[in-house]
């Protein structure tokens, strides 16, 4: 016996999924198809942030072994403070935005708005705190590269921790406005046209996806940029 | 027998019948298809055009380098020269080469599936390929960049060409080649039909599983080097700059966990297609399936812990270097395993020594010279004389350039009739197939012995000892183009005046052969089932054919 | 021609009699000089011959199997063999320990090529674009020949190497060695140039318009012919009148590279009839070309870029003295 | 013909469990949360304690690592989700593991072999103020034997 093309509504049928809703791309066999795929899709795509943000780690650890007394000197000039408000301004997006998933998987449409309004405020609450934080970093001159005028560390290279703090929390920073753009589409957009139900939700989860790993981030990112000595 | 079965079957879907090719018309069709085959019929136009340019800037300096003295180019025109045709190629040709073309077009086919996972992220990535190779052709125009294609700081971080154009470029050229390993790891885990077990896939979609891998795994840290190169250009951040206490080392660390593992992106899908040709031009089952399969990831895997081996005198540690060269001699084991196992496939075959079967073995004959002359590269003692010099050009133009190209030619005349619907001409093939093995052999093994008599690379003057291996180099680069124009005229004159193809040309077990040629839009005719592997010719069926 | 090369006849062929014979066919590898040369090109024959044999077999097997298996008849048959696996374990184990016993040779020399000998006597070498410049501690000398590298045969020297501007590689194929230059940091090499004579040195990290002519030689030279050209160097020094010296000053310094002394425009502008002149700058001003300004052009060139030109040059803020630097301005003087 | 090669029943694409389904209760949610912020507090405090050594950067990994696991596991669901895209999220953290480990083996073994071997070489990398030239000279010709004659 050979490989064959069968007559499609046979094998759907002993499938039994004669059903085919509105969500289910033409190129799919069924929904559970669809969704393992979209969601596999999301955890590829979350490799490939990871193994982005690892040239910075790279950038940061390497530095740290060439200069370790300049990089003591230079992360006690951070705000701990700062930092660590930041920290618990994106756990709590963090959360919010799980919650949100929750809202969708329960039905509750109205609720998932609701929790990723609060998720966005957050955002802007945490961009804030960094609008704050560099603005003082441009005052008194701890700047990456060439710009770096200070003149407080003794050392090598203090300029290097710089370029790699902005280069670290500026692409984060990118990662949390690209995050609050999205939300803000999918709440015009899709959970407005009624596009998501407890059905299928995964643009939601997906989302919810990338925001955590935008967590997940900071969440190195903070102690090794304002904690460690 | 079973293909009668879709036959049937394509009765309840009259829509389907139109091949893919003429299904819609119009330039927007094109552009904005969501069809893999055509988005693979789009790669495969602009990578051999890019190709051409590319190819057009080698001939160029070939000609400078004719000659010991500089007669044609200043240095700075030369290197530009030598940078562009180096970015090009890499970058806009073989990176996507097969896994763009081929690979989009066929994966989906080979899997009994309608599309790829995400047909909109799939036309994305062409687009954002596009856009990545317009900031490369801006590149060209603005003047150029003369960095070379490693962009190796702080030369690129302080010279005064159009540098930043040119890492735009390759950083959103990174995010196609991202976006479509995604997509095809996704539709080779999500999409494959009934009966289609991981053990039943052919080869090339193994190769294809590995080079996707490499693709999402390693991309990524180019596109943050990138990034940051840009900014040490823009803002002076310093970080790959030894004036500001960077390190350029580091830089090389960073390209090369890319740069390094890239290179498998371009060659495992040459070995997917010649897995496929060998045996189906043999008509004999592949030896040793599930050691050429596992070699694939086998290789992907290990090719992420050698990069290192690209720096063995670039003032990196003695024991980095040791352990780098220790790791690479562990990539040549399973490279061995598939060279036995492709020859042993043509043992007690049915060769067919058609032009696909010529440029195969051609690829074998390449790709044994190349794989062997890299263990001289991997041995630290003999790289230190051997590093940038023109040995290690030709080595990774027989690995690279032969290896892949001769596989990707053998890939685009095998499904040829496929893709078009239409066969070559197998008489101008095969004299281009003669064209191409000689001119390439004569371009590239000269280029050894100039090597390792001590000629470094990148010269655009040398010392007059050299100038015999580098003319005949030229001539034989002369030998190499006239047999590649042979072949695209021939295959141009072929999509109109070739003859018919019939469904299945070469009598072969994989699932792309099941439907039409050209295909039809959504593919089958119906759900493919899948019942046998992919090479099991002893159950052929002659009188079908 | 591609084939011939592996074929082991023309190694005997090209043996002359009365040389050493040759481990592989002699137009490979340059001559051999050093004192590990011989050890890379015992490693590089080795593995030739391997090579050459497992060529053979590949393709000797496919052109063999094209040949005896080629289709006989459209619908001929073919025999069911899938795999091996005692076959397949044999060509991933045997060549699995060639590999290795490769890399065991090519770490071993590796080393020799790495640990310079205790004794080894000291040159720095730096690398600007586009020559390089040699200075000798051991010998008080600063300021070398333009040359070459001048060393003592039969004497092991080690190289301590680094960059003004961007990467450069010194290498030198008659020994065998290749080494980075890296800008902020030091490398280095060794060599013991086993007969006096003249061995080639190229650069071969890319770095530029003129990479291709960033050459120089080593000239090893009998232990006393070169404790003679110390003293040689060391009294023309001197005696030297500052414009001499400057002179000397401007060819090893890397000047002549980017500034000529006739009047035409190279890398940088020229030098001919500046002095006391007026120089257009970048900025729109302009400044008199005095002491001072010279001064300051050589120790940070980028505070004052003369108009047309792009700010190129490394600075030379503590690479040269201040008599070494009114030597240059002596000499410059000169240039009428 | 060879039955042995009959299909199976179940479709290539192993839907096997569709993932995301699970739905975690509030509590649950809050309690990962109210873990979170405790560990933050801890990470916080700890950074004023003067921990000895490499200690002070393990315990911050180690805290962040807890978070990262806290996160990954309850609020993108990886704990009810397939093991297979919890060994593909692993994987990008292996393959950062060995860019960092060859990259750090490097840049911490450099001139290893130089200093052992021959103590007069100049090493100038680690700590030193950019400017190879500057550091050539103090270093370099200040305390080198037998030199200083030439001017």
């Amino acid at each position: 016996m050979s490989n064959g093309i069968e007559n499609e509504s046979e094998v759907a049928a002993g499938h039994a999924h004669g059903d085919h809703p509105a969500f289910l791309a033409h190129h799919f066999h069924d929904a559970p198809q669809q969704k393992s795929a979209v969601k596999f899709g999301m955890w590829l795509f979350l490799v490939q942030e990871i193994l982005f943000f690892a040239g910075l780690f790279m950038a940061y650890f390497a530095f740290r072994a060439l200069y370790p007394e300049t990089w003591l000197a230079a992360h006690e000039l951070l705000d701990k403070r700062m930092g660590a408000f930041n920290t618990v301004v994106l756990l709590t997006s963090s959360l919010t935005m799980a919650l949100a998933v929750r809202a969708c998987q329960l039905d509750d449409i109205k609720g998932c708005v609701r929790y990723l309004w609060i998720t966005i405020g957050c955002a802007f609450g945490f961009m804030i705190v960094k609008y704050f934080e560099y603005s003082h970093k441009f005052h008194v001159g701890t700047l990456p590269g060439k710009f770096y005028t200070y003149e407080g560390i003794e050392g090598g290279a203090p300029e290097l921790f710089f370029s790699v703090y902005f280069m670290m929390t500026g692409v984060h920073g990118l990662h949390v406005v690209i995050g609050i753009g999205i939300m803000l589409w999918m709440i015009m957009g899709p959970l407005r046209r009624g596009k998501v139900s407890s059905q299928y939700y995964a643009l939601v989860e997906n989302v919810g996806l990338y925001w955590h790993l935008v967590d997940l981030i900071w969440i190195f990112l903070f102690p090794l940029l304002y904690l460690v000595r | 027998m079973s293909s009668t079965t879709g036959d049937l079957a394509a009765g309840h879907h009259g829509h389907d019948h139109g091949s893919y090719l003429t299904a819609k018309r119009g330039l927007m069709s094109w552009l904005f298809t969501l069809d893999h085959k055509r988005i693979g019929m789009m790669y495969l136009g602009s990578i051999l055009t890019f190709f051409l340019v590319g190819g057009l800037l080698a001939l160029a300096f070939r000609v400078e380098l004719a000659t010991a003295e500089p007669d044609l180019f200043t240095g700075s025109t030369y290197n530009r020269l030598f940078t562009l045709h180096g970015a090009i190629m890499v970058f806009l040709v073989l990176v996507p080469s097969i896994p763009a073309s081929l690979g989009n077009f066929l994966l989906p086919l080979m899997l009994g599936a309608k599309d790829v996972a995400f047909p909109r992220l799939n036309l994305l990535s062409f687009h954002i390929y596009m856009l990545g190779a317009a900031f490369l052709v801006f590149t060209l125009l603005a003047g150029g960049v003369e960095t070379g294609w490693t962009f190796y700081t702080p030369y690129s971080s302080t010279t005064d060409s159009a540098v930043v154009s040119a890492l735009m470029g390759a950083f959103i050229l990174g995010f196609s080649s991202i976006l479509t390993g995604i997509n095809f790891i996704v539709t080779i885990h999500k999409m494959r039909a009934p009966g289609l077990t991981w053990l039943r896939l052919p080869l090339f979609v193994w190769a294809s599983y590995a080079t996707s891998l490499i693709q999402v795994l390693a991309t990524p840290v180019i596109a943050i080097t990138l990034f940051l190169l840009v900014f040490e250009r823009t803002m002076g951040i310093g970080i790959f700059d030894p004036a500001l206490g960077g390190d350029p080392v580091l830089f090389q660390h960073f390209f090369w966990f890319y740069s390094h593992p890239v290179v498998y992106v371009m060659i495992l899908p040459a070995f997917g297609v010649i897995s496929e040709t060998v045996s189906i031009h043999s008509r004999k089952h592949i030896f040793g399936y599930t050691a050429i399969a596992a070699s694939s990831v086998a290789i992907a895997a290990i090719g992420f812990l050698v990069w290192g081996h690209h720096m063995f005198v670039s003032g990196q540690s003695e024991l980095a270097g040791t352990i780098f060269s220790l790791i690479t001699f562990g990539v040549a084991v399973p490279t061995a395993i598939k060279v036995f196992s492709w020859v042993a496939t043509m043992y007690k075959g049915s060769i067919e020594l058609n032009t696909v079967m010529l440029y195969t073995l051609s690829f074998l004959f390449i790709f044994a010279i190349g794989g062997l002359t890299g263990l001289f590269l991997a041995t630290l003692a003999v790289d230190v004389h051997m590093h940038d010099t023109y040995f290690v050009v030709a080595h990774f133009h027989y690995v690279m350039m032969g290896g892949t190209l001769m596989g990707f030619i053998a890939g685009i005349h095998h499904w040829w009739p496929k893709m078009t619907g239409r066969m070559f001409p197998e008489l101008p093939a095969k004299i281009g197939a003669l064209l191409v093995f000689v001119g390439f052999n004569l371009t590239f093994f000269t280029q050894f012995v100039a090597g390792s008599r001590g000629m470094p690379r990148r010269y655009h003057e040398y010392a007059p000892e050299f100038e015999t291996w580098q003319f005949l180099s030229t001539v034989g680069s002369f030998v190499l183009a006239a047999g590649l124009f042979l072949t695209l005229f021939y295959l141009l004159w072929s999509m109109k005046g070739g003859a018919k193809a019939p469904k299945n040309p070469w009598e072969a077990k994989t699932l792309e052969w099941e439907t039409e040629s050209p295909p039809i839009e959504h593919n089958f005719a119906g759900q493919v089932i899948c019942r046998t592997g992919p090479y099991d010719f002893d159950e052929i069926d002659t009188s079908r054919a | 021609m591609t084939f011939a090369a592996f074929l082991p006849l023309l190694a005997g062929a090209k043996a002359r009699a009365g040389d050493a014979i040759p481990l592989t066919p002699k137009w490979w590898l340059p001559e051999s000089a050093s004192t590990f040369s011989h050890k890379v090109d015992t490693t590089f024959a080795l593995i030739y011959w391997l090579d050459v044999f497992f060529f053979v077999l590949i393709i000797g097997a496919m052109a063999w199997f094209t040949i005896a298996y080629r289709r006989r008849s459209k619908d001929q048959k073919t025999s069911p063999v899938k795999g091996n696996h005692a076959l397949e374990f044999a060509w991933s184990f045997i060549p699995g320990l060639f590999l290795l016993s490769f890399f065991g040779m090519g770490f071993v020399t590796y080393m020799d090529m790495q640990v310079p000998p205790a004794d080894a006597m000291d040159v720095r070498v730096t690398g600007q674009k586009w020559n390089w410049s040699f200075e000798y501690p051991e010998q008080g000398l600063q300021l070398a020949s333009a040359d070459g590298l001048v060393v003592p045969s039969n004497t092991p020297v080690r190289l301590t190497i680094t960059s003004v501007d961007v990467l450069h590689s010194f290498y030198i194929p008659a020994f065998r060695t290749k080494k980075d230059a890296v800008p902020n940091r030091y490398t280095s090499l060794w060599f013991e140039a086993k007969a006096p004579g003249e061995y080639q040195i190229y650069c071969t990290e890319y770095c530029g318009d003129d990479h291709s002519r960033m050459t120089s030689k080593v000239i090893a030279m009998e232990p006393a012919a070169f404790r003679e050209w110390v003293a040689g160097q060391k009294s023309a020094s001197a005696s030297m009148s500052p414009v001499e010296r400057g002179q000397k000053l401007f060819t090893a310094q890397g000047c002549a590279g980017c500034h000529s002394i006739d009047g035409s425009t190279l890398i940088g502008p020229s030098l001919k009839g500046k002095y006391g002149a007026n120089e257009q700058l970048a900025d729109g001003s302009s400044v008199a070309i005095d002491d001072n300004y010279i001064r300051e052009s050589i120790l940070t060139p980028n505070a004052k870029i003369v108009a047309g030109f792009a700010g190129q040059m490394p600075p030379y803020q503590g690479r040269l003295q201040d008599d070494e630097i009114s030597a240059l301005i002596d000499y410059i003087k000169t240039l009428k | 013909m060879s039955s042995s090669h009959a299909a199976a029943p179940s479709h290539g694409h192993g839907h096997d469990h569709p993932a995301g389904e699970h739905i975690s209760s509030m509590g649950t949610y809050l309690t990962i949360f109210g873990l979170l912020l405790i560990l933050t507090v801890l990470t916080f405090a700890v950074s004023y304690a003067e921990l000895p050594g490499n200690w002070s950067i393990i315990a911050a990994i180690g805290v962040a690592t807890v978070k990262a696991v806290l996160v990954a596991g309850w609020f993108m669901h990886l704990k009810y989700d397939t093991r297979f895209n919890v060994l593909v999220f692993l994987s990008a953290f292996w393959f950062m593991l060995v860019f960092f480990g060859f990259t750090l083996t490097d840049l911490t073994s450099r001139g290893a072999l130089f200093q052992k071997l021959d103590n007069h070489t100049l090493h100038a990398e680690k700590g030193a103020k950019y400017g190879a030239p500057a550091v050539l000279k103090e270093g370099g010709h200040g305390s080198e034997g037998g030199h200083g004659g030439g001017h």
